[in-house]
Order: structure tokens, then sequence, then C-alpha cells
């Protein structure tokens, strides 16, 4: 883990809002984390947890209306995105961050080539003319994995499989060396085999070109494989944020060791009945007030229904978001 | 997609003929005489003779099988003919205009130019009108743009043309003697001046019924558009960089005209008919016109091909949208 | 949908309640459904407020102005007798306008609702039956192609009498006319709904209800036709103001009512004549046309964005 | 099999499903889209038989079919005893109640325009001739079964979260007290946190009402879980098929084994250490399969006469079914 | 017929010439608006106006009507009476002669063939001639020599005058038609489009119900004439528009028929470029009665049959009743002004068949037409509102063709007759299905499945034998007849078939005159089968600059277009 590296995203105290007949949704509610060269950060969480808001909302991909960024600092390469012109955002966009989406399906265009869409960010970053946007379009497709490439360029996302279509997400992405790239669940769509085929090939091209990942997804089996550091975040709130090693054998959130138990194993000893994590995921309206876990929490406590738990230090690269842990109310249970 | 098309060939064929078929059984039934536009003082004796010879005396059995060899044998020959010189048709029968006693098919011929004209360009320059404005409509949606557009649209929409038509005339020819109320369809553009008076003459007629193709036309975008709008490509092109510009009117544009196109084209056969009240107003004498005065005076050969001719444009039209769509939309193959 | 924690503690809803709410914020859907509540009143009630018989003719009186007229021209002939002036045999406009507001809404619900009718059923039926599906859609192809005018003609001429007979005069040319305009309107309603019920017949509760044996007829009435209700409805809008458009287009071409059956299209055909010495008796009808038209797309416009789920979502 | 205490209630015998594909201009029948291209196998009264695959393999038309709710190509299928494999679909209603079905999204299979109570009570409607009074109770019964409040009855389905509105689905299927259900994916769709409260509460309604079912999931983890004996599906066909823990610890054909190396492990430590096994390339299309063995143009450890022979799906070993030519006896 | 008078005519509408015209087509331009589009340029296959009236600018009858109703030669040196000894004696036969060295506008000469000729063309009984009638009873015709025609008829022809004269029965040019006889009359579309003639201009292009170009025929007889190189005579739209053309924008210079309301022809014209011209023929708006029972409940065949005569209208009272109630003059102040006056003759002109005395329905009676009713015993005795006699309720079914003026008309009479306790149910068909003869439709004028009907009719040229000889008995619209004939009323009354042959056999102009007026007061005034409302006048609108125009409503409008000038 290239721990002590420099972080090339800072993220801090990111507040974002969705207006909504109901009320204002709070989705991301003050996130803050880094990332450093070269590492790969996982996020997970349920649908709905904020994960992938926060990542639109870096880079100003959120509809607005009805979403809304309150707070929040954004460093990338020493600017502030959240301040930046919508001209200069554009040209990180794409070019020094790339973002691959969840459903390879719905995420490309239907109506333009795949050569056209990879070509797309190359001549528009790059500056590069038709016929060397369409020479790296082709390496590209081959980094990825696809064979045949020269062919394929001309070739429709329809005519291509989901897998393969992932692929050519990731190409796109990956078209202009970004120092940064947010993957959105890049596998959930995926079956498993197709899964193991991208996940080799992410650890390919991150050893390859030494960017580094922000890989968001719902599956602790995919994050455990291949992150360095993972964020667990629920109701728009980090709940831990740990190394992946201590996060998965030290989990100090009731959330992130309820999640650990739910998930039958493939190989381990099978329990006899699952363990239940009762209830449902919160949609927080309004800004937040208590613990946002603290309903379906086996060990809620009444403070946890009056104070919004900040994230607590435990141990060396590892935090919590839950009272349990905060010194203080450690001090007066004590 | 070739054997699709020539499926559906094929299978309009049929569906052709039988639609001949209900429009000759209409026309058939219906009330109305050729002879109602003769005067009173003619007396019904020589009525009856100028309807036999007509061929009105031939039951309909005979009548129908004669227009469908006129109009699928001995026009075609005759147009051979005309472009080759030959002598296939043989001076055999055409199909003779009740009112005129000319071919039908020179009738027609004499009437597109108006027709395309007038009523074709109408067609171009509502769609060109109606584009921007289902564009920046959805892509403000509720705006005062797309508030104005909607209101606009829907006057448009449905001001019968008759009153505004009338209005135009009363306006632009009668108070400010602008613009001639009277199209003429003699007149030949030669130079700049023949061509502003050509302009002049035009500007009201097209205006009236492109108000009526732009409401139409641009609902139709803007719908296409909120539905192209929300994709998650359109989430994808921005997260590559690309400007508003190249994400709307490129990848968002050109996903949204594959609907919108096949409407189009969809309507283009109503140019052809669907003028009449427009046509009238301003004396555009086009096929509309002649599709009305056919049925006012139950020329029936006319109005039984005009109508066919409209239905086989109809066919032609639905197929041509549904090859469109595959072209335009590269996910559907029709093989 | 995710905002269940505050659903489940609230009432539980119709789902109507919902589109309602969401129709609400459309602001011409709103001024739509309010204008035309308005118009509808002024139509139905109004007569027997005035009280002015529309054909009764008062050729003394005629030509009046409305009383407006008094502000700039005071020569002008009006009467508080007809606020909106008389036409050239010295009827009451307004009472006409009334009268002509009757019979035009009247032709345009029935005529529409007929359209529906047909074109849902034909939609309905090409869409689920596969079987049907060519046939119906070459039949829609043939009525697009049939001709509007022979075919009323020829209605007229098969149906009249017995028609007048059966339902008197008035009746029997409106059950003619609106037949006419409904039995050539259906098709694009027929179209959008043979793709819906395509669309929805792959979704899972279709085949939910299949594994259930639930048979063609319940599955139709059941699951289908409740689900396509937002295209229909959407139809149904744009063929209310089409069939009132396409009544005055009649007249015009002189096929529709007898003439002393006033319609807002006839009344203003036949005062486009008059248009500039009398701009009121265009003004009024043409403006009863366009705006319940402009307020019943308004109205299709709301409900469209109500009724999709994607809008109601958020 | 001979040797199974209990009796087969479900037995599928070389069912095939294909959907014909028409081409050219006058839509002659040109190929079709082998979809179920012949499987076999029994469901015991009372087991859970997984069956497994990618998508696309099939599996979610293998479970349609058997249910018929279409009509199979070729094929036997017996439900308790009545072969139902080509009766036709009048007579087959009768057989409704018997066998029901679980969908996997839950958002898909509730008619959003009808409110939990009717959606429930559709198939007594449809089979009962039940009092409205007593249809109520009986769907009052059933919301409480499945951990529904019936305070929600006149909901409709878009006000449920995802987890609920499956229990909504598993209601309904369970509205006719049937032997036999088939579940098609239905956790696909939910939350990880939500997932074990399903599957939790199948097993729950199986141990309670006495339940079969044919649980269709890719999800290898969760199968692993609920499943009594597993099936493997590969592009229309069964590869294998094996007690749970056999089939997990000893997989016999290469595409089981590489199934089951490609699931990922929560646990970092394991995850890094396993060896996967990475196949190359997509699943052929059903419409077009290739010669031999479906899986010759993928397999690992494929040999000349996967390219030429398709092998027999036969019991290598003891309650083990497997078809590759790896076991060959010869 | 007074030649003197008719001989005079011609001589005054000569004078017309204005000295100040000197050179042919020195004034330019023409443009003719026809709301009508002509669909065809040969009269003899079409009886429609807009094209005997377009077709008039280019080729010429023998003779004219002039507005006063003369006969005035065109082709022929002059006209033929019994005293110039051009009409045989016992009128079997009559003389022509052609002026000398008249050409054709393709430059060769026209002979007595032509005329001969022509009437081959349209007395061949395959061709369908829509002018057929006016040969009715030519035995021959026969080229005497180049320029002298004898028409021979088969009995005595009191009005020989029915070939060779007026706007019906032109000229045509032998050799142009000569392969277009009979059947193959249809197939010469060219001829039938650009007719060869001698009138006054020449067609350079015809685009059949749209657009015809002339230009001034360089062979016409008049060296001087016509004023206009060229003439743009374009056709469709309806009367308001032409109008408009006219009298508001000035587009146009001659709108043909201005068929509108007196107040908006008023208000045109207060555009101040053109002017309406108006003159008087024998056109009447007339109401018919209808003799017959029309019910629907009688059968197919027998409704509308003299089988089963009228449950009310059969009573005279009812129709004097329904006729006095008619305010004439209200009609005419709303539906025609200054086109129109109150007549209650079917034969309102020439002056010498126009019956004087007959005056009664000019002023509206409702006191005495409901006097008339309560005296026939037609008294409201259900309280209805409508009068009934016997369980017959005076309940009207009021059809005519659609039309603006007279659906006004509809409205007010059925306003007139509520007032006497009659109830009157409108009903408005479409003109080619009213007049359209179908046998087939129930909704012709001929077959009058209505009690009452409206229309308006008048005579060709100035003679109206033909006219009144239709109501003879049996002569009515019948199953047997598939639903022809002229008799619509269904009136038969044996005194007068009697006058009808008396007339036939009559040539005495001042006898013939009171015996039409007999008839004429036996149709309306006597029986009131017929109820004349307005004698319809003829409305054109004319350009303040045209020059020349004289409105004839006895042949073509524009039968002296070559007289036609620019006023500067």
């Amino acid at each position: 883990m290239p721990n002590g590296a420099l972080p090339v995203l800072d993220v801090q105290g990111l507040k974002t809002v969705f207006k909504t007949r109901g009320g204002e949704v709070h989705a991301v509610n003050d996130v803050s984390f880094n990332l450093k060269a070269g590492e790969l950060l996982g996020v997970v969480g349920e649908s709905g947890s904020g994960k992938s808001v926060t990542m639109m909302s870096l880079l100003g991909l959120l509809p607005m209306p009805p979403a809304e960024i309150r707070a929040g600092r954004v460093m990338f390469d020493g600017q502030d995105l959240l301040k930046v012109s919508a001209e200069e955002l554009r040209k990180v966009r794409g070019g020094k961050i790339g973002f691959i989406f969840q459903d390879p399906m719905t995420s490309l265009n239907p109506v333009f080539s795949v050569g056209y869409q990879i070509a797309e960010p190359l001549r528009k970053h790059m500056g590069m003319s038709k016929k060397e946007a369409a020479a790296r379009s082709q390496e590209l497709l081959e980094l990825v994995g696809i064979p045949d490439a020269e062919r394929r360029l001309d070739d429709y996302p329809h005519q291509f499989s989901g897998g393969m279509r992932q692929r050519v997400m990731i190409a796109i992405a990956l078209a202009c060396d970004p120092q940064v790239l947010i993957a959105d669940e890049p596998t959930t769509a995926l079956d498993v085999t197709i899964q193991a085929q991208i996940l080799e090939l992410m650890q390919e091209l991150r050893e390859k070109l030494g960017m580094a990942v922000i890989w968001i997804t719902h599956d602790l089996g995919v994050i455990a494989g291949i992150a360095d550091r993972v964020m667990v975040m629920y109701g728009g709130q980090v709940v831990e944020h740990a190394p992946v090693q201590e996060l998965f054998s030290n989990p100090q959130h009731p959330y992130t060791a309820a999640l650990l138990k739910t998930i039958p194993s493939i190989s381990g000893k099978r329990a006899a009945r699952l363990t239940v994590i009762e209830g449902q995921p919160p949609l927080v309206v309004g800004a937040p007030t208590s613990c946002p876990f603290r309903e379906r929490c086996a060990k809620a406590m009444p403070v946890c229904a009056v104070k919004v738990p900040t994230r607590y230090e435990i141990g060396a690269g590892h935090d919590t978001a839950c009272l349990l842990a905060d010194p203080l109310e450690v001090a007066n249970a004590g | 997609m070739l054997t699709f098309t020539l499926r559906r060939l094929l299978m309009s064929i049929p569906t052709l003929l039988f639609i001949a078929f209900v429009i000759f059984m209409l026309l058939e039934l219906a009330p109305g005489d050729p002879m109602s536009q003769m005067p009173l003082t003619i007396p019904p004796e020589v009525k009856e003779k100028m309807r036999l010879a007509l061929g009105l005396g031939e039951p309909w059995w005979v009548r129908f099988p004669l227009w469908l060899k006129q109009f699928f044998i001995v026009e075609p020959q005759y147009w051979w003919d005309a472009a080759f010189g030959t002598n296939f048709a043989d001076g055999a029968q055409r199909i003779i205009s009740f009112q005129s006693r000319s071919p039908v098919f020179d009738t027609i011929a004499q009437r597109l130019p108006q027709t395309l004209w007038v009523v074709g360009m109408s067609y171009i320059v509502g769609v060109l009108i109606a584009l921007p404005i289902g564009i920046i409509s959805a892509y403000k949606q509720y705006s005062v743009f797309d508030q104005t557009g909607t209101f606009v649209s829907m006057i448009g929409f449905s001001v019968p043309p008759f009153f505004s038509g009338v209005l135009l005339i009363v306006i632009f020819s009668v108070q400010l003697k602008w613009l001639p109320s009277i199209y003429d369809t003699t007149h030949v553009v030669t130079n700049w001046d023949t061509f502003i008076f050509q302009l002049k003459q035009m500007i009201m007629p097209v205006m009236v019924l492109a108000l009526q193709t732009t409401a139409q036309v641009s609902r139709y975008m803007r719908a296409s558009m909120l539905d192209n709008l929300t994709q998650d490509y359109v989430r994808t092109a921005r997260a590559k960089g690309m400007t508003e510009s190249v994400v709307v009117m490129k990848h968002v544009l050109r996903n949204s005209m594959i609907p919108v196109v096949t409407v189009i084209a969809l309507g283009i056969p109503s140019i052809f008919g669907g003028a009449i009240i427009t046509e009238q107003i301003f004396k555009v004498n086009g096929l509309g016109q002649l599709l009305i005065i056919a049925l006012q005076g139950n020329d029936i050969p006319m109005v039984m091909t005009i109508t066919f001719l409209l239905a086989v444009l109809i066919v032609l039209m639905n197929l041509i949208a549904d090859i469109l769509y595959g072209v335009l939309d590269p996910r559907i193959r029709y093989d | 949908m995710t905002d269940e924690t505050m659903d489940m503690t609230a009432k539980p809803r119709n789902q109507w309640w919902d589109v309602w709410d969401q129709f609400k914020t459309h602001k011409g859907a709103v001024f739509g459904l309010c204008f035309l509540i308005f118009i509808t009143l002024f139509c139905l009630i109004g007569p027997s407020l005035w009280g002015v018989d529309p054909g009764k003719l008062d050729i003394r009186n005629k030509d009046m102005r409305p009383i407006y007229t008094a502000i700039f021209d005071s020569g002008a002939k009006y009467g508080w007798a007809h606020p909106m002036g008389t036409d050239n045999l010295g009827r009451d406009i307004m009472a006409n306008i009334m009268q002509g507001g009757r019979i035009s809404l009247a032709v345009g619900w029935t005529a529409m609702i007929l359209a529906l009718v047909i074109g849902t059923t034909v939609g309905v039926l090409a869409g689920y039956f596969k079987r049907l599906d060519g046939i119906l859609m070459r039949f829609t192809d043939l009525v697009l192609a049939l001709p509007l005018l022979p075919l009323l003609l020829v209605m007229m001429l098969l149906f009249r009498d017995p028609l007048r007979a059966a339902f008197g005069p008035e009746q029997g040319i409106f059950i003619l006319i609106v037949t006419g305009i409904g039995i050539t309107s259906w098709m694009h309603t027929a179209r959008i709904v043979r793709g819906d019920v395509m669309a929805i017949k792959e979704r899972e509760f279709v085949l939910a209800a299949r594994s259930i044996g639930t048979p063609a007829r319940r599955m139709i009435t059941r699951h289908l036709l409740p689900n396509v209700l937002s295209p229909i409805m959407v139809s149904a809008t744009l063929g209310l103001a089409t069939a009132i458009i396409t009544e005055s287009a009649l007249s015009f071409l002189g096929l529709g009512f007898p003439s002393d059956f006033p319609t807002w299209g006839k009344i203003l055909f036949d005062s486009v004549d008059r248009m500039t010495a009398y701009p009121e008796r265009v003004i009024w009808p043409g403006l009863a046309i366009s705006l319940t038209v402009l307020s019943v797309n308004y109205i299709g416009d709301g409900l469209r964005d109500a009724l999709d789920p994607r809008i109601r979502g958020l | 099999m001979l040797d199974n205490p209990k009796k087969a209630l479900v037995s599928v015998r070389d069912v095939k499903m294909h959907f014909p594909i028409h081409t050219g201009v006058l839509r002659r029948k040109t190929g079709a889209v082998k979809a179920v291209d012949g499987i076999t196998f029994d469901i015991m009264e009372g087991e859970t038989l997984g069956l497994v695959g990618e998508s696309g393999c099939g599996k979610s038309t293998a479970g349609r079919a058997v249910l018929r709710l279409y009509d199979i190509t070729s094929g036997e299928i017996t439900m308790d005893g009545i072969e139902i494999g080509s009766t036709p679909q009048s007579q087959l209603r009768e057989m409704r109640p018997m066998m029901q079905m679980v969908f996997q999204d839950p958002q898909a299979s509730l008619n959003p325009r009808m409110t939990v109570e009717a959606i429930i009570r559709e198939p007594l409607d449809e089979h009962t001739t039940l009092t409205a009074q007593e249809k109520r109770e009986k769907v009052a019964e059933l919301m409480d079964a499945v951990g529904l409040n019936r305070a929600f009855a006149k909901r409709y389905p878009q006000a449920f979260s995802g987890g609920q509105r499956q229990r909504i689905g598993i209601a309904r299927a369970l509205a006719l007290n049937p032997k036999f259900i088939v579940c098609d994916e239905p956790i696909a769709a939910l939350d990880v946190s939500i997932q074990a409260q399903v599957v939790n509460l199948l097993e729950d309604l199986q141990e309670k009402f006495g339940l079969t079912y044919l649980f269709i999931s890719h999800d290898l983890s969760m199968v692993r879980h609920i499943a009594t004996r597993v099936a493997v599906m590969y592009l229309g066909k069964i590869v294998e098929l094996a007690e749970r823990e056999t089939l997990f610890a000893e997989p016999l054909h290469p595409y089981a084994k590489a199934l089951l190396s490609a699931v990922p492990e929560p646990d970092p430590a394991l995850a890094r250490k396993t060896e996967r096994i990475i196949l190359q390339g997509d699943v052929p299309s059903p419409s077009n399969p290739p010669k031999g063995c479906n899986f010759c143009t993928r397999c690992p450890e494929v040999m000349d006469i996967c390219r030429e022979v398709e092998p027999e799906y036969r019991e290598v070993k003891p309650r083990q079914f497997a078809a590759c030519h790896l076991y060959n006896e010869t | 017929m007074k030649m003197k008078t008719v001989l005079m005519g011609a001589v005054a509408s000569l004078a017309f010439a204005p000295a100040a015209m000197a050179e042919r087509g020195s004034d330019g331009q023409l443009n003719i608006i026809y709301w009508q589009a002509p669909s065809i340029l040969n009269p003899y296959l079409s009886g429609g106006t807009k094209d005997l009236e377009s077709a008039s600018m280019i080729v010429e009858p023998l003779a004219r009507y002039n507005d006063t109703g003369a006969l005035v030669p065109f082709l022929a040196e002059e006209i033929p009476t019994v005293g110039n000894g051009g009409v045989s004696e016992d009128l079997t036969s009559i003389t022509w002669k052609l002026k000398a060295g008249l050409l054709w506008s393709d430059g060769t000469p026209v002979t007595s063939a032509d005329v001969a000729f022509t009437a081959e063309y349209c007395m061949n009984p395959e061709g369908g001639c829509a002018q057929a009638s006016k040969f009715d009873g030519v035995q021959s015709v026969e080229a005497i020599d180049d320029l002298t025609i004898k028409v021979t008829f088969d009995s005595p022809k009191p009005n020989p005058y029915g070939p060779f004269a007026g706007a019906q029965s032109p000229i045509i040019q032998a050799a142009q038609f000569a392969d277009c006889l009979g059947a193959k009359a249809p197939e010469c579309t060219d001829a039938n489009f650009m007719p060869i003639g001698t009138g006054p201009f020449v067609v350079t292009d015809f685009r059949t119900n749209d657009v015809i170009q002339m230009e001034a025929n360089q062979n016409y007889r008049d060296p001087a004439k016509p004023a206009f190189a060229t003439v743009t005579f374009k056709g469709g739209g309806d009367a308001t528009a032409a109008g408009r053309a006219v009298m508001e924008t000035g587009e146009f210079d001659y709108a043909w028929n201005m068929q509108l309301a007196p107040d908006v022809l008023a208000a045109m014209a207060e555009g101040g470029v053109g002017t309406p011209i108006s003159a008087f023929g024998t056109l009447v708006e007339r109401i018919e009665m209808n003799l017959t029972n029309p019910s629907p409940d009688l059968p197919e065949g027998e409704r509308a049959t003299v089988a089963h005569p009228h449950p009310f209208l059969s009573d005279f009272a009812v129709r004097h009743a329904l006729s006095m109630a008619i305010d004439r003059s209200l009609l005419v102040e709303v539906g025609y002004g200054q086109a129109g006056r109150p007549t209650c003759n079917l034969v309102p002109g020439p002056e010498i068949y126009a019956s004087t005395d007959n005056t009664g329905c000019l002023t509206q009676d409702l006191e005495g037409a409901k006097a008339l009713l309560d005296e026939a015993g037609w008294v409201d005795s259900n309280g209805d509102g409508i009068r009934d006699k016997d369980g017959v309720e005076l309940k009207i079914l009021f059809q005519t063709s659609t039309n603006a003026v007279r659906q006004d008309f509809q409205a007010l009479i059925k306003d007139m007759w509520s007032q006497i306790g009659v109830e009157t149910e409108l009903r408005n068909l479409d003109a080619s299905v009213f007049f359209g003869g179908d046998p087939g439709s129930p909704d012709t004028f001929q077959k009058f499945y209505a009690d009452v009907e409206m229309y308006a009719n008048n005579f060709d040229g100035t003679d109206p034998q033909a006219y009144l000889a239709a109501y003879r008995c049996g002569g009515e619209p019948k199953p047997d007849s598939q639903w022809q004939g002229e008799n619509i009323n269904r009136f038969c009354d044996p005194a007068y078939d009697a006058l009808i042959d008396e007339l036939g056999a009559t040539a005495d102009i001042d006898k013939r005159g009171e015996l039409a007026r007999k008839m004429n007061d036996m149709l309306t005034k006597e029986t009131m089968t017929i109820v004349p409302l307005v004698d319809r006048g003829r409305v054109s609108a004319k350009a303040n600059t045209l020059g020349g125009v004289v409105l004839n409503t006895w042949d073509s409008e524009l039968w002296n277009v070559a007289d036609w000038y620019r006023e500067k």
C-alpha cells in the first residue's frame, strides 16, 4: 500500500442535497476523504447511501436543480473543483479524471460507433486529429482486451456483449491517461466470470498506468480483492474508513460489522441462518440530527437519537462515525 | 434490411389493392353525381346521355378492373412511351377526368409544382422552426422560452386555417397591401424580381400551414428530447468533458431525432392532401384543391386516383419511416 | 422509491392523489383545467341563466355591436340586451356562443371517446395478440388512407334517414358527424397503445399474472389497460382538440351541422366575411375554440408529466 | 436417485425450449434460439434445488418452462405425478394453484396500478370462491406471514422498498398454498442488507408450509446457503448437478470450477491468495451454439473430442451428474 | 319576336365601342377571376357556367343575346327572321349567312362546313353532348355554300334560334375536332383545352380547374380589338376572396357572380378600387311545394309519388298561408340587396312574358295567413304551439343546398312560419348531392324527400316554353323514370297541359306572352304550387379602371369582352 504518498484528490466537508416535494433530501452529508496517488480507494454502501452522488458531485455531473452542492472543497491538481469555471471543470472531466458507470448497456450512446465515442475525449482534451484519435482508440481497445480491435472500432455498442461494453467504457475513461479513475459499480451489472475478467483487467491496468482509483461497489467481496483502503458509507455519511485488512478483520461500526455478517461465504462455514440487519436504509430528509443507522443498530444508545456522530480516529488510518467510539460518550459511559 | 424492405413491399401489394377497392366502393356508394354541376337548364335526358358517355352506364365490377388496368398498365406505358419514344400504350384509354376530360395524371403533374412549392415548403419551414423550438423547450424545460413556445405552438394548432388565413389576407393584402391575396400559379421565377414576387405570394400560405406543422413537430421534438436528456449516456458524455453544446446537439439530438424523423416522414402524405382549406383560401390550386373540386364535382376517376396515390404514399411513408428508424438507430436491424 | 419512511407514516393514498399533486405543479395545466371547467359551465348552465333563444331572429336589432364598443365608438349600435352583439339576422351572439359551445364540446368529447375506444381496442388487440397484429395494423393503414369527405358523404347517405327516424334530426346528424370524426381519428391512438401494450406485455407482472392463470380477457382489463392509461389520456386530450377543429373544418367544407344548429366552427366560418366590420364575431368563437384547445392541450401536457413515474419519482 | 428416500415432486426430462427465428422475405423459420436445450432433473419434495448460471444461460427460461409459462418445444414435465409437458394452457389453469413463481424484479413484477391487497388477492379471485370478507382475511394472513404490516394493504407497490415489494411477490405466490415455487433470482435486485432478510423469509416459509423450491440465481454464495442440491447451467444445458456440499467442494465440470473460483471472497486475505480461473471471451449465442460441447470455446481444459462430440449428461459420481468428456469412463 | 327592337339593341351595343380605343393589345393585361374554376373550354362537353363563360372569350356562336335579351349577330351577317326570309313561313327551317372574310385564330377561313360540323359533333349520340337540347328537333344542317347554312327542323319551331345562338352553342373548327366525334370526344384533350376559335382571345396555356392564360387573337375580325393584349383567367376559391381581389386589393379587374350578403358586398365596395355591377335575368329563387307525401313510413317506390298526396300541402289554404307568411322584402334585404327583388312570378322576364298583376304575395300578411289556416280548420288543438287538423301536425321538413344565403333564408322563413304556428325542420344538403340527380340518393331535389325545398332556376335564353312545359302531368320524377323529370312539384292539371300544347303551336309573340303569363299565374298565384321568393339578379364586380363592361344575364357575362378597355 503506497502509504505516505501525496493525495491527488482531497475532499473536505462535501454536502449535497436534493430538493424534492417531500423536502430536502440530504444525500451527501459532510463527506471528507482523500485519494493518494496510485492507490485504490474502495467505497462501499447500499443503494441510496450517497456513494454515487458523492462522486458525481465532485465533477459536477448531477443535474442542478434538483441537486445542489451546499458546502465542501474538492482539491484536485491545485484547484477547487467546486469553484472552477465550467470550462476548467470540463478539462478535468474525461481528461484528468476518468469515470466509469454502472450500466454499460445504457451508458454508451447507442447511435455512435464505439470508435467515435472513444475518440471524442481524445480529440477534445488531447487535441488529436481524427486519424491520431482513431489509432489511439484502437490501442485503447487492445489495452482493455477487446480482440480484433481495429474492426470493432466501427461497431455500435449494441454489437458488444455486456462485458465488452464495460471494457469500452474503461477504454473511454482511460483515453486521456487520467490521474484518477472513478469507477461507479463497474461490475454490478456483469456476471461473475465477466466480473472476474474486469477485476483482473483493472489490476493489470493499474499496475501498468499507475493511476489512482476510486472504486464504488456494494459488493464487499470485490472490495476485499482489490482495494487498498475502504470507506463505508451509510445514509449519506462515511461511517467507517480503514485500510482493507483492518476493516475486514476489525470492523468498528455496527453497520460494517453487520454487513460483513449478512454475506454468506462461498468457502467458509455455512451458517444455518443468515444474520439479518432488520429494517430499511433511511432517506435523510432535512439536516441530520441523529445517527442515520440508529434505527437498525443493535447497539443503539439513547444518545444516538440526539447527536450526529462525527468521524473518530481509532487507529492508524482507521476512523468510524459511531458514538460508541466518541471519546466523550465513552467517557460518559465509563 | 433488404429482405425487410422487400417483405414489406410485397405485403403492401394486397393492402393497397384492398385499399383501392374500398375507396372505389366508397365513391361508388357515395351519393352525388358528376352531372350535379351542370345547370338545371340542361334537360335530364341530355344529362343521362352525358353520364353514359362518361362510362357510368357500366356496373362497378367492370369499371373497377378497368381502372386498375389503366392505373397499373396503361399509365406506366404512357410514361415509358413519353420517356423513350416507344409506343407500348398504343392509344389505349388513359384515366380520364370527368370534369376536364383530360388525363388525370397530366393534371396531377401540373399541380405538383404548386403543391411542392407551397405546401412542401411550408412543411420544411415548419419543421425547421419546430426543431429548435423543441430542442430549446426541452433543454430549458419550464423556462419562459418553453412556456412561450408551447403557447404559440398550441395557438398554431388550434386556430383553424380558414380563420388565420383570412386574417392574414385582411391585414397584409387588404390593409397594408404588401402581399398578393391570390396565388399566381403561372408565375415563373427567372430573375431576382420574379423570385421576390414568388416569395411574396408564398409567404402567407406557407406561414399558415407551417404554423400547424411547427405546433405538432415541436411537441414531438420536445418530448423526445426530454426522454433522452435523462439517459445515462448523457452523463457519460458529460463525464468525458464534452461541452454542453456537444452533449445536447450531438449526443442527445441524434438520439432524439430518431422518433421525430419518423414522425416527420409519416406527416409527408398529409402535404399532398391535407392543405385543402389553406389552398382554397389563398387560391394555391394544388393537389388539395384538385381533390376537393373533384370531390365536389364527383369526378370519380380523379378522386380515385388522387386518394389512391395518397394511400400509396401513406403506405410507402410508413415503410420509409420504419426503414429510417433502422438507419438512424443502429440497434434496430430488421432481418 | 426510497421515500418509504415518510410514506409509511402518511395516510394511505390513492396513486391518483400523487398524480394530482404533480398535476397541480403544472401552471398551464391548472389554468387549462380551470378554463375548461369555466367554458363547460358557461355552455351548460349559461343558456338557462341567459335565457335567450339562440335561433331567435330579431331582424330589427341586427348587426348590434358588443357593449364594449361604446367605449371607443359612441355612435355604435349596442345594447344591454345583447352584450356580445347580434349577427346579421339579429340572433344573439352570446346565446349562439353558448349553444355552439355545447355542440362543439359535445362533438369533441364524444368523438374523442369514440376514437379512444376504437383506438384502444385495436391497439390492445394488435399488441396483445400477435396473430391479429399484422391484419389490424394493415387495417389501420387502410383507414389512414381513406378520404374523410366521401366517407362522410357515404355515411350521410346510408345512415341519415334511419338515424333521423331513431334519434330526431339533430341527434341524428350529431351521431353521424361524431362517428365520422371518431372513426377517422383513432389510428394514432391505436399505434401508440399497440406499442405500449407490446412493451408492457414483456413486463414481469404480466408473466406473474400468467403464472397465476389469469385468462386473456382479465389480463387485458386488469393489467394492460390500466398501464396504458397515460398514453391514452394524453391522446384523449389531443383528440378532443382535434375533434373540435375537425368539426369546424367540416363546416368550412359544407358538411357540418344544419344551418340552424350553431357550432363554434360554424359561427366562426360564417363570420369570416364580416371580419373587418364586426371583428367580435370572429374573435369570440375563435377565442373559444383556441382557448379550449389550448387548455385541453395544456391539460394533456400536465397529465403526461404527472403520469410519468420518472418525473413523479423525485 | 433410486436410493433417495424422498419422492420427486417435479421431474423434468429432456425439456427443450427453442424460440424460432424467422427471416427472409417469406418469414420462414431459419433457426432457433435454443434457450433451453434438453435439461433433465428432479426436484424432491421439500428440497431446494439451486439453479445457477450466468445471464443468458437459459436458467430463467428453464424455470418458466417448468411452470409451463411457455409452450415447450419438447420434453416431459411431471408435477406431483401429473404429466404437464403438453397439457394445453386452458387445462393447465387448474394446476396453477399448485405451482407458483417469485420474480426477479420486485418493481416490474407488481402491477403499479394495483394495490397490495389487489395484487395478493388476484390468485384468490382467479381460483377460489371465497367471499370478499374471507379473501380480505386471507390477504391479511398472508401479509402477516411475509412480515408486511396489514395496515399497508391499500397502498400501491411504489410506496414500498425493494425488499418489501419482494415480500408482496412472495405473498402472492403463497396465496393458493402451492407445493412448488420457482424463485427466479428473487434477491438479485435487492440491497445487500435486504437480501438476507428475504432469504431467511423463504427458508422460514419453506419450513412452515413444506414448500419445494427451484431457486434460480447467479449468486453462488446465496445458493450455497439455501439450496439442498445445485445445478449449473451453461448455454441452455445443465453441465453439472450435485449435492450442495459436493459441488462447492469438488466441482467436476471445468465451467463449474471457473464459476466458483470467480466469486469474490469477502476476505482480503483469502481473496488475494486464491488463484482465480479467468475464462476468456464471451458466451456464444444460443442461436448458434458451437459444435460438440457448448463450453468448448472457453474451456481451459478443452480436448479435441469436445469440439466434435457433445458430452453425455450422466451420473459421474454417486449423486453427482455432469456433462463433460473429462469424465468419460474409458 | 319583335325583330325591330332586337336589331335596335344590336346597334346600340355596337355603339358602345369607345372612340379612344384604337389599337389591338394596347391596354396590356386583363385579370379575370371566377371563383369556380373552369375545367374545360369545350362548351359541348360541359354545361357548367364557368366553362361556358370562359369559352365564350375564345369560341363564338353565330348570334348572341345582348343585355336586353335581344339577339345580335356575331359571326352571322344578320339575324334570320320570318320577316327577312331567313326563317321559313312554316317555321321548319332557318338559314344563316356567315359574315364574309372571317378567320379562325390559326388563320384559316371560317366556312359553313365548320357550322355543319359543329352540329354533327353535338348531335352524335355517343358524344354525350351537353348542349344536345339546343339541337332538339333538328333534322338536318346543310351547308348551302361556303357562307350559308340551312337548319331544318322536323316540326315547326316557333323559336328556331336554338342551334348556333348564345354561349351554349358556339362554332368549333371542323379541322381541329375532326377526329373527336362521338366516343372519341373526351380523348381530344388538346382541342378541348385549347380550342381554335374566332373570339377576341386565344388560349396560350390552360390549366384545368386553375387558370387560363390568353392573348389577343391576331385574326380577330375587328382589327382594333381587343384592347387587351393578354388575359389571365383565374379560377378557384370563394366569392368573398374574388370580390376582395377586385374591390379591395385591386389585384383583379373582373370577378364573376358575387354571391355575397349585401352588407358584405357594400363593405367591400368601400375599398374604392372596384364596384359591384348588377343585372336581372330570369333566375328565381323559389320554394317548391311537394304535392305528394314524402313520408319515410311509405314503402320505397311509393314515397313522394303521385300515389300518395301530401297530407297537408295538398291543401291550397296551407300553401297559400305559407306564402303569405313570408316577408320577401326582408329576404331580399338580407340576402341580395340590390341584386334581388321580391317577386311572385316564376317567369320574371323578359317583359313580354312577365305577369304584372301577380303581386299579391309581395306584402307579408301574418294575420291573413293565420285567418286562412283557422278557416281551413288548421288550429292548434293539442296546445303544442303547432297547428293541426285530423291528427296531422303542420310540421315541415325544409331542404335546400348548402349555401350561406340559403341558410339565412331558411332561418328567416322558419321563423316566419313559426309565427303562424307551423314548425319547420331545416336540412341543407351538399349541392353536388342535391343537384346530383343520382337515383340512388335520397337527397336529390328531384326525389324531393321533404315537404318543401328551395333552390333557384331559370331558362335558357329568352324563351320560357320548355321551362313552362316541365309542369306537365306525368312529367314528375318517379321510380319508373329513374327519378328524372322536371315537374318537381308533381303538379298535374289537364287545363295546364292544354296550355302547354297551345304554346307549342303558337308563333305570334304577343299570343305567346299571354299564354306564358297565364301558365305562370296558374303555377304561382292560383295554386301556390311554386312560391317564388326573389328575382335574383346577377352581381359581378369590376375594377374602376375597367371600361366597356355590359353585364348580360341572357348570355355569357363576357359576351362583349372584345369591347373592354382600360380607362385612362
